[in-house]
């Protein structure tokens, strides 16, 4: 018997709830004190196409899916055909009992099949059958022997809205379905997940970590235009927008939404626009404003795979060089890619006091990946006490009235950094512009202000690399293979080389958080330092190796990429690696 | 008090003399010191062109921003500090062409600016191509065998999208501007003011005679009614023999964008503490339990 | 005769049951079919949304572009190849909000194209947002106080830019919207067809029933008359209790954006040869001694 | 005596016709049998500010201005003090007899002042102070004794318009000044032009020449936005379309304008945008548009300093990385960075089959000073003959006739093109989309397809890779030092090398004008065979010498960077050389 160590997939069409049940299942199993790690697959529809969601539980924290499956929910003939390959030996199908099932395959795998009446027993039990899911959340609980309590305590709560009959309905499919399960196949099913004694964790996804680590941070204005994935943000935001003071106003359009958020931190508030590489792609002359008028901004932007619309649902890593070079001419900007929900709530936090100190923009750069799988995290891992608040060289008004001079919004300073008024009081009245100006912000086409201005905006990324996390090694000091990575591929790395390294040192782990200004000394000496040096990216290009032999001339030419839409997997890393030998 | 001259900044205007943005920059300080505002209480945001130069010859806080998108920036600051005043100011390429979203939705949206387009029906800073408000047949530089398309009408356009203040001004005309753009201050929503504006380097037809000869003040006439909408539209999309300034239309009454939102009930979004207590920011953890 | 089965790809629709882009994408057959125009002579550009996936389901050319981008690709199709019939076929997010200013400007273009917005006032591919149609007070996840903004009203912004043909038809009515459609194909010039268009799943307030109540046909009324503009107006200012259906607008014989390019007077661009006799060329440089 | 060697200069307030009577004058010069190099410098405003209009005259081809200057037309007091500083010993000034000057400094640097009362002349002689201008032409004439109809049948070119009577009175100015200054001061001037019997050469700038190589490649169709200094092309396209059968939209944004082109390369005629960097920026998302759908375009960009607005009207090499990776996920994409006026040209014939060749968008990526300096060349440097068209897999309508089975427009090959029908042929009649899709062009999220969609049209840059042009070397094989180097900086540099190997091998000059696929065996060995290498470039970060190190390996650490919106100029080059030994 296996306890606490598997991995749930529910699949189905789109609009048959597949990610609402899953999600709910996710909460109660962190219910019961368990880590999980879920993330969802779907199309660019909003009815048919097959998806699911998969969450892998475990009594350690986990991060990333993995390729092997125990426990399948079928709420289509198509999940059963398309994943059975996934299952492993003794893993088992819940289904409706009405769908017939070719066994052949199935019985070569040794796969345990467990028809469950769903429908009718939410029709039975429940009255609908919309409720077909919660029996088969039922099932599935019952199927591995978990606690019942956690599925309705999350029933009760997901259906607090609709009303107690409701509730009451749907815990009775779901306690059919469970003892039904429970009396009928538990035996034949080796793998069960029992509640351990754990405070109960958050369960959470990149983009809504991140939207609390900017809401913490005093992020108060966020502009954007729905693009997947960095949608959830916009609406998390508009959500909680009374409760906390956060005005958000979906636009016209992606440059509709980064001009207002320049306004807006021209204007002296803490302000972003979350977006998707598309959506980026027509924020990038706006961009540049921010860094000619030297006006706070904070870009979230959660990769999904391109060129164009692409694949609107699915993930890949392929905006990097685009993030760091998107604008005409040149003005300082910082980039940091978050590779865990922890980071990106991190991102959050940091971004915001980023932009203030070095007056620029802040892209933070997440992916689809990263952006919807959620995680288990403990409270404490978000510690708001920690949150420090950092403007930079802000004026106070007190500061504004002890002016007596004309205000310089440009003055040069050694750092770059020229302390900073905002619009609205008597002492401190000055115009700025985006043509090249001078000290005051008046418009000049002298060449040496010219050169003194682009020395000064460009000086400021000196005191920010010294603001930069440097890259995190994980593993070994010393193995005989370094992987690096960025972002999301992260999580799933992190495992390949958990896996590796069970017997002896065999890889260790250099990961990038902070992109821009670039690492550069520490990659390239961890690179000179390493046997073996293979990178993993999300792209076509290996954007990563190729930024890193700008920056460092270092040449990587071991890669492992994907560019399929679908996310990295510890299994498939270890699979490219063994093919690659 | 204020005054005019409190409206100076050090830089001097490089406009073409005779260009008619001297007369709308008086205008607009003559609007701002009637109505006593000081510097520091207004922000000019504008666009990229000639008559967008205005924030670095006036005393005020002002943000040159980009071509066509003088109106979100100015949404922007407006929603971050609605104690500010602002104007948005910029050319006819920059409003009605390149803008021409921003000004549809920011009518529609009825945020509190003013926002005055410096109508040439030219491109003046890049040297005289056809703007969206250049006359079907005119001629330039982009338009070698005559405009095909029919001109902008900014009035009719704003109505159509629900503006709650529909104006015009003429820049020779600066008294009559200024007591327009005073009203467009003064109301509470969108409020657009485009300006006829000859530019006496590029555009050799739309001149100062033509304009003089064209102009009327709407509310000269004997049935003026600004609050007609049907009305305003006929008279919105009078251009020819006669051209029609004053204001055109106004309802007063109607909700700004920025009163609406529950976020600033408590407030200019600028003077919030930045952070709230911790208490409300840990009770957001549970919503992921 | 072409029929509408000659229109069927062979990739199914992937719409939702009930969603009304099946009624559009029907009548859209139907009125090719019945103007008996062949699926080579059709190009169908659409941008990004549900209703915009409308290409890949139709046999004809078709060329699904981006967000908010449909009508400068058709335009810049139908230039190249003013012999193709050219619908642009997109979202009210698309069209009326992304892409508010290119229809406006196609508008007064008068470029000749069908630009059909699928309004089903909410964003649907990206599950659930408020658009620049959603009445006032709309419930939406980007609205979760209600939507501030007044709707865009598409029939008084195209009337405004000065469209020849301005209508509107229901998803539910294919029969009606069929011949809407037919004769915005036959219009010379920019012709506007809105189409009330339930999104079952994610707009639970504008539903069939709701349009149903409130739907009428213009040309049923004693006093129609599509030519007059003021009278237009004030019909597509319509929103409520009525609701119009039908050409609300057209004036026929304005001459189309295309046919006023000395250049395309020799034929479709694609037609013509690619290059000119090398006399021809040579003859320019004389302009650079 | 120094004959037909010596640079003059025209400098007024913007307004004054500095620009028009310098490139009469330099036409007077061509018409000679002479080479010419003219740059204007001017300000982002229409009256006032300072202006001028340089001229180098030479008998031999010119690549670039220099600092030194020989003769100044002052038409203004500004001009006198401003440019005093260039003018060599001997050199003089022309100015109008009203003029105070104090010649303090002018005595000290032996410089000859020669007043002519050119308004008093323009009056006189033509009526009209208007005519000044003229009056200092015919007087610059005078003084270096060039031969006057020269000036006289440009005058009677540039005024056909006006009528006779303006014609009579220009000449009249021009002769009366000529004669004055001829009398009065050619014997004080050292310097003197005198025609040679050569055929009168064209005398035109890069953006002129492009737009002619476009024109002759079949371009049909061009869509822009006013943004100096790209500007000059859409106007000459505009001007010239109703006799060339092209058709010019001056678009309601830069967004419209790149999503027109796209719109007629797909309907299948050769399209394209001119712009700039800012203008490029709003394109970008419609760039991969083009790069899915696999449409061919044409993107001319003439950089300006940046960042956003920056100097509208001044030079600046700062968007190379930009261009290069541009817009969200990945695609092919082709780049042409053009160094001279002829290359300009050639551009324009190459960039519309290239782009119809690989389905691909194309950028051709050059700069103000490229854009606005004219040039002399002969007409056979132009030669029309030598243009083949080459649309590449096209399908001509009889191809399409014979298609046997439904068509597939993105078909999987070995190159990677697929024929390509454009729509209108009923046996091709197929739809596309900015989604992934299949071969047929249909939406399909296979992760299978893919790969392979991935691959095909990332595979077409190999064989774009062998038809770009390797890398120029100028000057000896071997030399002291190598120079790299691309755009416009190519002439200065060209001439800096010039002078530095007018004794011995010292210098010699790797241009690299194709830029993308980026040429980089051959540019790793060059760097591998040079004894010495400097980057000069007109940007900040010096963008080419990040992007060798990112394609090659190799750092370049000596750089020569200007990014002051003033262009190089090859006594610049040779004192920065100088001052880093
Ligand atoms: C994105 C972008 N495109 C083009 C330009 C170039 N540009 C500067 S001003 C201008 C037009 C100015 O016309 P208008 O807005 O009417 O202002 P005016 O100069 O007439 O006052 C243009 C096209 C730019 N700055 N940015
Ligand atoms: C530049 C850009 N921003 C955002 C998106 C994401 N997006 C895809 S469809 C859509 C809205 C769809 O609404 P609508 O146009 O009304 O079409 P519907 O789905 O309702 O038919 C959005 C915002 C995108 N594809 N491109
Ligand atoms: S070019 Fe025209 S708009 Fe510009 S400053 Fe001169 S007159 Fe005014
Ligand atoms: S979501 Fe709405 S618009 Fe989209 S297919 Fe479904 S019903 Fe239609
Ligand atoms: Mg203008
Ligand atoms: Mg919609």
């Amino acid at each position: 018997m296996v306890t606490n160590d598997m991995s749930f997939l529910i699949g189905g069409d789109a609009g048959q709830g597949v990610e609402s049940s899953g999600a709910g299942f996710a909460k109660a199993l962190a219910r019961g004190g368990l880590h999980i790690f879920a993330m969802q697959d779907y199309h660019s529809r909003i009815r048919g196409g097959h998806n699911f969601f998969q969450i892998r539980v475990n009594k350690r924290s986990v991060h990333s899916h993995t390729e092997a499956v125990h426990l399948v929910l079928a709420l289509t003939e198509d999940t059963i055909s398309k994943h059975t390959e996934s299952l492993v030996p003794g893993g088992g199908i819940i289904y409706d009992a009405e769908v017939e099932v070719t066994e052949k395959e199935l019985d070569e795998k040794d796969i345990r099949l467990f028809p469950v009446p769903l429908s009718k027993m939410a029709q039975e039990h429940g009255g609908a059958e919309v409720m077909r899911n919660t029996a088969a959340l039922g099932a599935a609980a019952g199927v591995v022997e978990y606690e019942i309590d956690r599925i309705e305590s999350v029933i009760r709560d997901n259906f607090r809205k609709k009303g107690e009959a409701v509730i009451e309905n749907n815990l009775k499919v779901a306690g059919a379905a469970y003892r039904f399960a429970r009396e009928h196949y538990a035996a034949e099913f080796e793998f069960k997940l029992k509640t351990v004694d754990a405070p109960a964790r958050m369960v959470i996804n990149g983009n809504h970590a991140f939207a609390l680590g900017a809401a913490v941070s005093g992020c108060k204005f966020v502009a954007g235009y729905p693009m997947t994935p960095g949608t959830s943000v916009l609406i998390w935001m508009a959500t909680h927008g009374k409760r906390l003071g956060i005005v958000t106003k979906h636009t016209e359009d992606e440059i509709a939404a980064i001009c207002m958020a320049i306004g807006a931190g021209h204007a002296g508030v803490r302000a972003m626009v979350p977006t998707s590489g598309g959506g980026f792609a027509l924020m990038a002359e706006a961009l540049g404003l921010a860094g000619m008028t030297e006006t706070p901004v904070v870009i979230f932007e959660a990769q999904r795979p391109g060129p164009s619309t692409g694949f609107a649902t699915r993930t890949e890593q392929g905006d990097l060089l685009f993030m760091l070079h998107a604008s005409q001419g040149e003005f300082p900007r910082i980039v940091l890619s978050p590779c865990t929900v922890e980071q990106c709530y991190q991102a959050g936090v940091r971004a915001f006091n980023f932009a203030e100190k070095y007056q620029c923009p802040v892209i933070v750069l997440s992916d689809n990946y990263l952006a919807n799988s959620l995680r288990t995290l403990d409270h404490d891992q978000f510690d708001f006490n920690q949150v420090a608040i950092d403007r930079g060289a802000f004026l106070t008004d007190e500061d504004m009235e002890n002016l007596s001079d004309a205000y310089k919004r440009y003055a040069f300073t050694e750092s770059g950094i020229s302390p900073r008024a905002i619009a609205g009081h008597p002492k401190a009245v000055y115009s700025t512009t985006s043509d090249e100006h001078d000290e005051y912000g008046h418009i000049t086409e002298d060449a040496g202000n010219r050169v003194k201005m682009m020395d000064k905006r460009m000086r400021k990324l000196e005191e920010a690399a010294r603001d930069m996390q440097p890259p995190e090694l994980y593993g070994p000091h010393r193995a005989d293979v370094t992987f690096i990575c960025w972002g999301s591929t992260y999580g799933p790395l992190r495992e390949a080389v958990d896996i590796l390294n069970e017997d002896g040192d065999r890889a260790n782990l250099l990961t990038i958080m902070d992109m821009w200004p670039f690492p550069k000394d520490s990659v390239g000496q961890r690179i000179d330092a390493s046997k073996r040096v293979i990178i993993v990216e999300g792209n076509y290009a290996g954007q990563l190796a190729e930024l890193i032999r700008m920056c460092t001339g270092r040449e990587i030419e071991e890669r492992i990429l994907r560019f399929d839409g679908r996310p990295f997997s510890p299994e498939y890393i270890l699979q490219r690696l063994k093919e690659g030998e | 008090m204020s005054e005019m001259k409190d409206f100076l900044s050090p830089v001097r205007p490089t406009w073409c003399p005779g260009c008619g943005n001297h007369g709308i920059w008086n205008a607009l300080k003559m609007a701002l010191a009637d109505l006593d505002l000081s510097p520091h209480e207004v922000l000019l945001v504008s666009g990229i062109g000639c008559g967008s130069k205005l924030p670095d010859y006036t005393r005020a806080n002002g943000y040159q921003s980009l071509h066509g998108r003088t109106v979100p920036v100015a949404t922007g600051a407006k929603l971050a500090n609605h104690a500010l005043t602002v104007i948005a100011v910029h050319g006819d390429g920059d409003g009605y062409g390149m803008g021409m979203g921003h000004f549809v939705h920011a009518a529609r949206r009825n945020i509190d600016l003013v926002d005055i387009h410096q109508d040439n029906q030219i491109y003046g800073l890049t040297k005289g191509q056809y703007s969206p408000t250049s006359d079907h047949g005119f001629l330039s530089k982009t338009s070698p065998e005559g405009a095909i398309e029919t001109a902008v009408r900014p009035l009719a356009t704003a109505l159509a999208a629900g503006a709650t203040f529909v104006s015009r001004g003429f820049a020779l005309d600066p008294k009559h501007l200024s007591r327009v753009i005073q009203k467009a201050i003064q109301h509470k929503g969108y409020a657009l003011v485009d300006i006829l504006q000859p530019c006496v380097t590029f555009n050799k037809v739309n001149t100062y005679d033509w304009y003089k000869e064209r102009v009327y003040k709407v509310e000269d006439e004997d049935d003026y009614d600004p609050t007609n909408r049907e009305r305003a539209f006929r008279i919105a999309c009078e251009w020819g023999d006669r051209i029609p300034t004053g204001v055109v239309y106004q309802v007063e009454g109607v909700p700004s964008y920025e009163d609406q939102i529950p976020a600033l009930e408590a407030g200019p979004l600028v003077k919030q503490p930045l952070q709230r207590s911790m208490e409300e920011y840990e009770a957001l953890k549970e919503e992921f339990v």
